[in-house]
């Protein structure tokens, strides 16, 4: 890349910001990638290859390599699943609902979450594709006609969510690249050599004409408006594969919320996993400021009080609903063989949001970062005591309850989806602009005639 | 296609030379009469140790189907009749034409030398699939195998003519309004 | 679905039995259009492709001599069922007659004889230098030849014994459990040295000295079947349920089926049978026999008070038994088993026998005349021929169908060493035949002819149902009588045989036209007068000084160890059969390994857990043996299974677990048979391992209330015939009409196009009062649902495919899983499998519609529409979906469940499962449909009772009903309609096709 | 790679002449909207960012994508509710003792594909009628920094009336103007 796009504005690193500061130090985040990146980009790699190399031991020898083992059918696989759909919700949900609710301090740090959003839901994709036994007939699950004339049944949790998550998909892919077209005209107006060329394509002929505009704007607007909805469907749909299933402690009227809101905590703790250190290697300090992660915090703030009473109201029901196999899972849960998961997943989720609460916490960057941590481990344990756990603890076959230990093989995979997901992040934020230009600029003063020019 | 229609061809043709010759030879001539094949190598479907002609034994002599696979109208399974039933005629029956004789010839060595013939399988259903013939030529009638097997009686050389896929089968289900139900052919 | 395995195979294969065409091995995804398609040369008249020819013969797995019935597809033998004409077994069949099918086909099979070589390795060798060989060296050893053979009661016998006549041989028989002490003991009693009939199914108590005769016990599958008509329940008739009590240190399959378990001192169930009788001549509870008399001043020596501290069971309880033995009217007592191992066993049987003579059983229920064909060999012959070995007497040993190197590890040895030349007839390699100098194979039991004479009035034929899988191998008979310079093969000899005894019986008829009726019916059956017997005057003797407690081998401690025959593997003889291995034990629930069981207070006490290793050490020999924690075996007693601990006989037995027989002594007690119980010092060794249990997790498994309901036999009796006590609460009244029109809403939702009309509802019956958990119907489903038994690496893993099921709970009493507080400890069994639910959690949740409902009611599972979502099994409340985690079907795979040609045995009519599938029961869904063609071929319909799923088929007490449930008159709809139905979890609404008959347990007083 | 003619003709209409003005400050630019508009039919503006202002100031007809929007998600649901019930029937199978056709099921597939369809018009929406507009606007001048920080003004001018245009824009305080 040529100076040109990298030059730091001369001015003064303080005060308002100008709408040529934005461009640029965006601008600046492109490109000339430096040695550390590479480390990370190669090391998502490598992990992405473990993971495939697992993948293809699976496949030719069958799903006996990892651990599941009766009655625990389902495990690490589809933990990973709701895991990284989990993490794909704050995306939506800041672009999409913050959007709605005309709350300003989104702008800085959308864009970050919904690429974080479209990669997890690649990646979330990928697990129930690897978890059936016949993995070369995924696409029995899809309605196309066939010789056979068979159809898919519309009555299973497992094809909504194939139309869920496709949809999830489909849509925040469509959230992203129409945020981005403005932006990445504007970068193509700084950039030069090849960049230029790409960019120029990728901008599809933006040049925030005011017809463009005026299509434009509605049209974010709706896509909004559906993605709304959507963002909380999505995860409840995930939530129902369980919900519709009798397994006592899965066959709970409060899994939808309580799968969203747990999908929204984790996802504001990976975008805050994410931001800390983008903020750094990019400078964006002043523009991804404290009181963005501040308001990060708040949303987890949230979210984490809905889990615990979640949690809290599951243990409730549990013992007053008086039903037997109910209260036996969640005795097991609490002081059975996997305690110490049950109890990762309190310790995380449950108690250290409360951490929250003070404002000294919430704008203390590594605090945050740390806490941000320790929810994405107790998300992920979360899922994982939920399926494997309670599935393994089968309380109602008294005679098959059994153990469940992971193998390399689930290890592996769970380990190339991290590489995966982290390897198209990277590429990302290196191409194209990893923060919203043209929507900074609208929390930016205008500039007038009289007031104080800049350069 | 292409070997297809050659066969068309030279059936047309050798009926054209057969059907005067049994005119002259006094008795009515046969309701078909299998062609004389001068280029086996252009035939339709796979080449069998054995060259067996159904349109000879079911077509020209009317030798019904059940006379060898006897077992398709009271098993699941039609088998595949034994070199026994072969030598049952073919010890007296030796052919007409040299051609003839020299393939039953080979009856004869196999029934002989105890080593029966390895027919190349044609019709193969996969093996998670039950088709059991029993109840289809009850319910079809002992004329009906040609609904699967095409008209047998009529090939020189027997080949698939049916796809033999479910839809296929379906179809069929469909149209008579008999079961669609997986388990009675997936078990 | 690996089409190698299926049944295009078997059509490709015809050619071996008639051409003689090698089978052509086909694998991978689609092999069909390559396929080559062999012709027989001769259709065998009585073979149609693609239907089962039956044939009748004998079962040769243990002495028992069941009837079986041979199901032969295309010329391969592919499951064995009871011949329902066997007065034995009628009709029924056990695990181990099952898995003869896997001896057949097993792939460590020998082919060709075999000689020792100059460098000391078996060779292979030609018959005629074998032979040529052997009668050189018999010509030298005249004199000084031995003969071991199993319990032979036919014609092979009377061969051996012409032979060894000849040769100036001698013809020693040789089973490790003999049932010595039981013919002593009626030698003692009744000076009658032979095995009564027990008529259990007439009898109104059962009570059972150490005899587990649902399990290893003479003829368990009779036994079972009479015990189960005896002890079973049926509301509302009048004379019903015989009581059953097991008295011994450890509670066997028979003590968990009894109504009361009577822990007594090891030793000491003679004392006990004595004060019974003492109880009963004294309040004359019985019309006591003529010289009841004279017993009445001996047996009051051995009052209730008098041995009570000995047999460790407090007076009252005794009288109580008593009392209610005598007041049954025609009570049976038993002795076997572990009473009579024991260095008193023969007293002890004695002394039951007289408790059967005061209470008027002989006769009645205790028959003699019709004796079980055991009538020769004793565990002293051998031993004698052991020392005659040793001292070199013995210059040519031929061993036939015993295997001593397994159950003689010391003495056996050494003398073996000093035996110049060994000869086996084995057809696997055995520890004997592994140490032979020559071995001969001799064909499977299914491949030759033969007979038996398991019972007096029963000769057992025995018929060659498949041509020989081994095609080199000869019969013993055959080389016997070459040996012998005889013309002519066995079969010849046999109908020899047979012609005086066809003269007998064949009413007129020819012996040409007599003898295949003969093969049709598998024998000759006939009715043998009963032989009355009156108490001999040693009976005095034992009544006069009390048989002591006897004093078992060894001071090391005070713990007694008991050894006893597995219930899968008997005597070792099945170790080397996958589906016996794979059979979890049904009192332990353990496949694949031996154990030692523990009372959990010695467990304590020793602190040691499931798994932990044990040295045992006892004076003729130490075990390293995992420990299995118990309730049902008495504090002061150890118990080890035999069977296991091969060093040799196969992959599936090959240095497998340890060898019980190693801690017994090998020389024979007082009444010549062997002691099968020591003393032993047991020490920690610090090492541990996993059991292949098919039970729960150390969580802990319950009393499984939820499935298994038992009414005390007060209640059951009392139960009205329309009461349902287990019905879940009617919906309130505001709800009924709404669910009413909700369900009637479904309906008619849900019948459209198949599902439209009438329609069959296929469902079960399973009555817990007679299934005994012996788990024959396990092996059934194996082998006729095509099961990959997995290795028990995986069953470790919790991944064996048994569609069915036998869980096993404990109940009251003290220890792991006790229920409720003040019952005494007692276990209860339930077959599970797939409940065929009518609202199935299972369905609605696959994507792809794998898992649907059939129109006739089946919970119906598409193995090639499966795509392994595994949410169905997650879904099934009942846990009895099986998921396909490796391709077992894989030729020459690390999983391989059939290495060839244990694949020959796979049911065609059923698809071989692919890796990656879901499969469950589909109450042998192929049965039905095969029964359907039938119908409609012969234009009717479906007859109640003709369509038999495999396990209700084999289940030898009939506990398992199958029908049609909307035809009322069919006997499972009136089942389900019986007082003691219910579903288990109803409460889901799950509507299940299986309906669960509540076991009775009879507490008396 | 070349495009086409007929795409050269989409992406590259004819060049339209004119004036083209540069503004830094958003108020000069929404004054020199004002005064177009009452003279001038069409002229186009630039701007790095949505304003409201300049919107008001520009008060154009509401945008048809909302239609596209509407339309999506109507026949998204339709073809949810046909393909659910209509492959349900199509070959009837029982699941569960369930309802062949159950719509409460359905109607989770009914809405998601009410959203994507529903996204995916709105998304052809925007490119047409973009596109649309470009095509009657014709090539006309543009400047890099109207992304970035500058204002503009494009006012289509025959070589004639340009000097009035050029006039005006200077006045509302363009920062240059030129003719493109």
């Amino acid at each position: 890349m040529t100076d040109t796009t990298t030059a730091r504005p001369p001015e003064r690193a303080t005060g308002a910001m100008s709408y040529d500061y934005v461009t640029r130090t965006v601008a600046g985040t492109l490109g000339n990638p430096g040695r550390g990146y590479y480390t990370l980009l190669g090391t998502a790699v490598t992990l992405l290859g473990i993971g495939i190399l697992c993948l293809l031991f699976l496949l030719r020898y069958g799903l006996g390599l990892a651990g599941y083992s009766m009655p625990t059918y389902w495990a690490v696989y589809i933990t990973c699943f709701v895991f990284w759909v989990g993490i794909a919700h704050s995306g939506t949900l800041i672009s999409a609902i913050l959007f709605l609710f005309r709350s300003g301090w989104r702008t800085a740090v959308y864009r970050v979450a919904e690429v974080m959003t479209v990669f997890a839901v690649m990646t979330a994709g990928l697990f129930p594709l690897i978890h059936i036994g016949r993995q070369w007939f995924f696409y029995w699950l899809v309605p196309y006609p066939n010789e056979r004339g068979l159809w898919p049944n519309f009555k299973s949790p497992l094809v909504w969510d194939e139309f869920a998550v496709g949809t999830y998909f489909t849509v925040s892919t469509v959230f992203l690249i129409m945020g981005l077209i403005p932006d990445i005209a504007a970068v193509r107006d700084v950039a030069t050599g090849w960049r230029r060329k790409l960019y120029a394509v990728t901008a599809l002929g933006w040049r925030g004409t005011n017809e463009q505009w005026r299509h434009y704007r509605p049209a974010y607007l709706y896509l909004a408006a559906l993605a709304t909805p959507l963002v909380l469907s999505v995860h409840s749909v995930v939530s129902w594969d369980f919900a519709m299933a009798q397994v006592p402690a899965w066959h709970e009227t409060i899994f939808a919320p309580y799968f969203v809101a747990g999908a929204i905590y984790s996802g504001c703790a990976m975008v805050i996993t994410l931001l800390v250190p983008l903020r750094k290697f990019f400078q964006l300090e002043r523009i991804v400021t404290i009181r963005h992660f501040e308001n990060l915090a708040k949303l987890c703030l949230l979210t984490g009080m809905i889990v615990c009473y979640a949690y809290c109201v599951e243990y409730f029901v549990a013992w007053y609903g008086g039903a037997t196999p109910e209260r036996e899972a969640f005795v097991y849960r609490a002081v059975g063989r996997f305690w110490w998961a049950g109890w990762t997943m309190n310790v995380c989720n449950a108690f250290l949001p409360w951490l929250l609460w003070f404002k000294k916490v919430r704008t203390n960057i590594s605090a945050l970062f740390v806490i941000s941590i320790f929810v994405n481990v107790g998300m992920w344990m979360e899922r994982f005591v939920i399926i494997a756990i309670h599935l393994a603890g089968e309380p109602f076959e008294p005679f098959v309850r059994a153990g469940y230990n992971a193998t390399w093989a689930d290890w592996g995979i769970m380990a190339g989806s991290f590489g995966w997901f982290f390897m198209w992040f990277l590429l990302f934020v290196k191409n194209f602009p990893a923060v919203s230009v043209a929507e900074v600029k609208e929390e930016l003063a205008a500039p007038r005639r009289g007031a104080a020019r800049h350069a | 296609m292409r070997s297809g229609s050659r066969v068309a061809a030279g059936i047309a043709l050798a009926m054209a030379t057969s059907v005067p010759a049994a005119a002259q030879s006094g008795q009515p001539a046969p309701a078909f009469t299998a062609p004389v094949i001068s280029d086996t190598g252009s035939l339709h479907g796979p080449r069998q140790p054995i060259f067996f002609r159904h349109d000879v034994h079911a077509g020209q002599n009317r030798v019904p189907c059940l006379y060898c696979h006897y077992s398709a109208a009271i098993s699941s399974e039609p088998g595949i009749p034994s070199v026994q039933t072969c030598a049952g005629c073919h010890m007296m029956v030796g052919g007409s034409t040299p051609t003839y004789q020299a393939e039953i010839k080979k009856v004869r060595d196999a029934w002989n030398h105890k080593a029966p013939p390895q027919w190349v399988r044609i019709h193969a259903l996969p093996g998670f699939v039950h088709f059991p013939h029993l109840r289809h030529i009850k319910a079809l009638g002992s004329e009906s195998c040609t609904t699967c097997h095409g008209d047998v009686g009529h090939m020189v050389q027997v080949y698939q003519v049916a796809p033999l896929t479910m839809g296929w089968c379906i179809s069929c289900h469909l149209q008579k309004q008999v079961t669609r139900d997986c388990l009675v052919c997936h078990y | 679905m690996s089409e190698g395995m299926n049944r295009r195979r078997f059509l490709t294969v015809l050619g071996a039995t008639g051409g003689g065409a090698a089978a052509l091995g086909a694998c991978g995804v689609d092999p069909e259009r390559s396929q080559k398609l062999i012709p027989y040369l001769v259709q065998p008249e009585d073979q149609v492709p693609g239907t089962a020819t039956w044939y009748a013969t004998t079962c040769r797995e243990c002495p028992a001599g069941c009837g079986l019935h041979a199901k032969v597809r295309e010329g391969r033998v592919i499951k064995l069922e009871g011949n329902p004409e066997s007065p034995i077994n009628g009709g029924r069949l056990c695990a181990r007659g099952q898995a003869a099918l896997e001896g057949v086909y097993n792939p460590d099979r020998l082919g060709d004889p075999l000689a020792r070589g100059v460098q000391g390795k078996l060779e292979r060798i030609s018959w005629d230098d074998a032979l040529a060989q052997l009668h050189a060296k018999l010509a030298a050893a005249r004199g000084r030849i031995a003969f071991v053979t199993g319990n032979e009661t036919g014609s092979f016998g009377d061969l051996v014994d012409e032979w060894t006549k000849a040769v100036g041989a001698t013809h020693v028989t040789y089973e490790p459990f003999a049932f010595e002490a039981l013919r002593e003991g009626n030698r003692l009693a009744f000076g009658i040295d032979a095995v009564p009939w027990y008529d259990l199914a007439s009898a109104r108590y059962i009570l059972s000295f150490g005899a587990d005769f649902l399990d290893t016990w003479l003829s368990p599958v009779a036994y079972q079947n009479a015990f189960a008509r005896a002890h079973g329940f049926t509301s509302g008739r009048d004379v019903t349920m015989a009581k059953s009590v097991f008295v011994g240190p450890r509670m066997f399959l028979t003590g968990m089926n009894a109504d009361e378990w009577v822990a007594a001192t090891p030793g000491t169930e003679g004392l006990l049978a004595l004060a019974l009788a003492a109880v009963i001549v004294e309040e004359r509870l019985a019309p006591l026999p003529a010289d009841a008399g004279r017993l009445h001043e001996l047996l009051a020596r051995h009052a209730p008070a008098a041995v009570a501290g000995a047999v460790g069971i407090d007076a009252p309880a005794i009288e109580r038994l008593a009392r209610e033995f005598a007041g049954a009217q025609g009570g049976v007592a038993l002795a076997g088993g572990m009473a009579t191992h024991y260095p008193n066993g023969a007293e002890i049987a004695a002394a039951v026998n007289i408790l059967n003579y005061v209470a008027g059983a002989v006769g009645k229920t205790v028959r003699f005349g019709p004796n079980q064909g055991l009538a020769r060999g004793t565990f002293r012959e051998l031993t004698d021929l052991v020392t005659a070995m040793e001292a070199g007497k013995i210059a040519v040993l031929l061993v036939h169908g015993a295997n001593p190197g397994h159950s003689l590890t010391g003495a056996f040895w050494q003398a073996w060493g000093k035996v110049a030349y060994k000869v086996s007839f084995s057809s696997d390699l055995d520890e004997t035949a592994s140490a032979a100098d020559l071995v001969l194979p001799d064909l499977h039991p299914l491949e030759q002819w033969s007979d038996s004479r398991p019972r007096a009035g029963v000769w057992a034929l025995q018929q060659p149902v498949m041509q020989p899988v081994a095609a080199n191998a000869r019969p013993a008979g055959d080389v016997l009588l070459t040996l012998a310079g005889k013309s002519g093969t066995f079969k010849d000899y046999l109908q020899t045989k047979w012609r005086p005894l066809a003269e007998r019986h064949a009413h007129g008829k020819s012996f040409e036209e007599f003898w295949p009726e003969l093969l049709q019916h598998g024998g000759l059956y006939v009715d043998v007068p009963r032989q009355w017997v009156r108490l001999g005057p040693q009976a005095t003797e034992l009544m006069r000084e009390a048989p002591a407690p006897p004093r078992f081998a060894g001071e090391a401690s005070d713990l007694v160890l008991i050894a006893f025959p597995s219930a899968a593997l008997y005597d070792g003889r099945g170790a080397n059969k996958p589906w016996l291995q794979e059979l979890p034990d049904p009192v332990s629930k353990i496949a694949w390994h031996a154990w030692v069981e523990l009372h959990p207070e010695t467990a304590a006490k020793w602190s040691v857990t499931d798994g932990d290793f044990l040295l045992l050490q006892s004076p003729f020999g130490a075990v390293r043996a995992p420990v299995w924690i118990t309730p049902a075996i008495r504090p002061d007693v150890l118990g080890v299974p035999i069977g296991q601990g091969h060093r040799a006989y196969g992959r599936y037995a090959r240095d497998r677990s340890f060898n019980a027989f190693d801690l017994l002594p090998e020389a024979p007690n007082a009444y010549g048979g062997r002691t099968f119980a020591v003393r032993v010092a047991a020490r920690t060794t610090g090492e541990h391992r996993f059991l292949a249990s098919s039970e729960g997790d150390p969580r802990g498994v319950g009393a499984g209330e939820d499935i298994i309901k038992v009414l005390p036999r007060a209640t059951a009796d009392a139960l009205a015939p329309t009461a349902h006590p287990f019905a879940e609460p009617a919906p309130p009244a505001y709800a009924a009409g709404a669910l009413a029109g909700w369900a009637e809403e479904q309906r008619a939702g849900a019948a459209l196009g198949n599902y439209a009309g009438k329609q069959p509802r296929w469902a079960m019956a399973i009555d817990l009062a007679r299934c005994t958990g012996c788990s024959a119907c396990v092996t059934a489903c194996y082998a006729e649902n095509n099961l990959p038994t997995v290795g028990e690496e995986l069953v470790l893993r919790r991944r064996q495919m048994s569609w069915m099921r036998i869980e096993r709970y404990w109940r009251g009493g003290e220890g792991r899983g006790a229920g409720e507080g003040g019952e005494p400890l007692h276990g209860v069994v339930t077959p599970m499998l797939c409940q065929q639910c009518e609202a199935a959690p299972c369905e609605p949740v696959c994507p792809v519609f794998a898992a649907y409902h059939t129109p006739d009611g089946l919970n119906g599972q598409v193995y090639n529409r499966c795509v392994g979502t595994r949410y169905c099994a997650n879904n099934c409340p009942y846990k009895v979906r099986y998921f396909n985690w490796y391709n077992f079907a894989e030729a020459g795979g690390e999983w391989e469940a059939w290495p060839s040609p244990l694949d020959w045995q796979l049911n065609p009519d059923v698809t071989v499962r692919e890796k990656g599938v879901m499969e469950k029961c589909t109450f042998c869904v192929q049965r039905i449909r095969g029964a359907q063609n039938r119908a409609r071929l012969e234009d009717r319909t479906v007859l109640d009772g003709e369509i038999v799923p495999a396990c209700a088929q084999s289940c030898p007490s009939e506990a398992i009903v199958f029908g049609d449930l909307h035809d009322k008159t069919s006997r499972v709809a009136q089942l389900a309609a019986d007082p003691r139905g219910y579903h288990v979890f109803e409460s889901l609404n799950t509507k299940p096709g299986i309906t669960y008959l509540a076991r009775v347990v009879d507490r008396g007083a | 790679m070349k495009p086409g003619p007929a795409l050269a003709a989409i992406f590259h209409p004819p060049p339209t002449p004119g004036v083209l003005g540069v503004f830094g400050h958003l108020d000069a630019t929404v004054e020199a909207i004002r005064e177009l508009k009452r003279g001038h039919a069409t002229f186009t503006v630039y701007s790095p960012l949505p304003r409201h202002e300049l919107e008001e100031a520009l008060d154009q007809p509401v945008s048809p994508v909302r239609m596209f929007t509407l339309v999506g998600g109507i026949a998204g649901c339709a073809i949810g509710a046909w393909l659910t019930l209509y492959m349900s029937y199509d070959w009837p199978v029982q699941v569960g003792g369930k309802t062949i056709g159950s719509i409460p099921p359905y109607v989770v597939i009914m809405f998601e594909m009410t959203v994507l369809f529903g996204a995916l018009l709105s998304l052809f929406g925007v490119a047409f009628n973009v596109l649309l507009a470009a095509r009657h606007q014709g090539t006309i001048a543009y400047d890099p920094r109207f992304t970035n920080d500058r204002f503009g003004i494009f006012v289509p001018a025959a070589a004639a009336e340009a000097g009035t245009v050029e006039a005006l824009l200077k006045r509302c305080g363009a920062e240059e103007v030129r003719r493109g």
